[in-house]
């Protein structure tokens, strides 16, 4: 049960064999890395910048992991986001969840990916052939966190 | 009462935070958003469409008709493009 | 697009690294891992063995696999399941999949999970104190798959 | 034909694969199932429930109405427990 924020890149592999180490009761484990693509609204992306909130961050993260703890049996949850300047291919964001079961790993990691792009206060910057552009919420985003109910 | 603004709202204001007085009738976030645009122009432009402005106060998100008090930590943002 | 079945353990991050390395129209890479338990039906599993169908299991890996393809818009894909005598807390499968979007890579790694689980010519043998007994198939596993419609 | 077991088939069966030649009445795989249980108690305890045998004739999944023909690969198994 860890929520990080940082601008420091993450080690997958090692991150997720901490989560699972030493539980012998975990039978499934979820992960899901949002990495920066080249592309975005027909422009190609040099680069991103990711700016956020500090502090408030932190406090919406932790209350999303509660949320999903609250809602499905996990034995471990991770969360990591980077801010600052990330380019193509760079890891944004890693969200993983370990249960018994393959289904609770599956929802809870789903709905972690949801929540979090609709309530974690992070906005990107793109850098693109025709200069820097803020990038426009989706939709589509807000659709996918309501499959998940009432936000609290 | 300490003001945070962050993305497209903290570059059209020009600044990312400030602290501010503002004036006994602003009770609540719509008054203080109101109150904010008569200073200055880029507070105008970066909040003449308030359904783009999400609003924070201390660090938890409320809604316009939320209450505001000297000392709250109030922040503007647009909606967030994480993840 | 790979299939692999092997006796040997597998480098999680080294994997998920290589899948989506030098392609930066991936945005979003979902995986899944599943890990022996210590405990199934109230018994403690001091080990299992996995006996699997040479040739076949390759064969229905890869069948699964075209499926997801067919199904979502994928930039790689990866199966890599053991067989042989594996202990608690020791990896059995990682599935992950990537794409341009998330909800792609996630339907598309718990369809195969869920897939795989039903067709995939695997079969268990535990360990517990009461003796050596083979794992039965279960119900929900054949639900859980015929959610995703049809199989072929 | 070849004839493959697995898991409990396998071990109330007491080999893992043989090479067989069914007589030419057994045509389908419900036919080579009801031969196989005559060649002795294990086959016929292996085979008892057949709602519980499936089968892949060279390595696909079929029916138990599936034709068989010399030099097939058979294989009769529980339902799959893997992942």
């Amino acid at each position: 049960m860890a929520v990080r924020v940082q601008a420091e890149d993450f080690d997958i592999g090692a991150e997720l064999d901490a989560l699972t180490r030493g539980n012998p009761s975990i039978g499934g484990l979820c992960s899901f890395v949002g990495l920066v693509r080249d592309m975005a609204g027909g422009e190609t992306v040099g680069a991103m910048t990711l700016e956020h909130y500090p502090g408030m961050t932190e406090r919406q993260l932790e209350a999303i992991e509660a949320e999903a703890r609250a809602r499905w049996p996990l034995d471990a949850t991770l969360v990591i986001h980077r801010y600052g300047r990330l380019e193509p291919g760079d890891r944004i964001v890693l969200v993983a969840c370990a249960s018994a079961h393959r289904a609770a790993a599956f929802e809870a990691c789903w709905f972690l990916m949801d929540w979090l792009k609709t309530r974690a206060p992070f906005w990107k910057l793109e850098e693109t052939g025709t200069g820097a552009r803020w990038v426009e919420a989706k939709d589509s985003d807000d659709d996918a966190a309501a499959r998940w109910g009432t936000t609290p | 009462m300490k003001l945070l603004y962050f993305a497209w709202l903290r570059t059209r204001i020009g600044r990312s935070e400030e602290d501010l007085d503002p004036p006994a009738e602003v009770r609540d976030v719509a008054g203080l958003v109101e109150w904010l645009k008569g200073r200055g122009p880029g507070y105008a432009d970066a909040l003449a469409n308030v359904s783009v402005v999400k609003v924070a106060v201390n660090q938890e998100y409320v809604p316009f008709s939320h209450p505001v008090r000297p000392g709250d930590e109030v922040a503007l943002f647009p909606p967030v493009t994480g993840g």
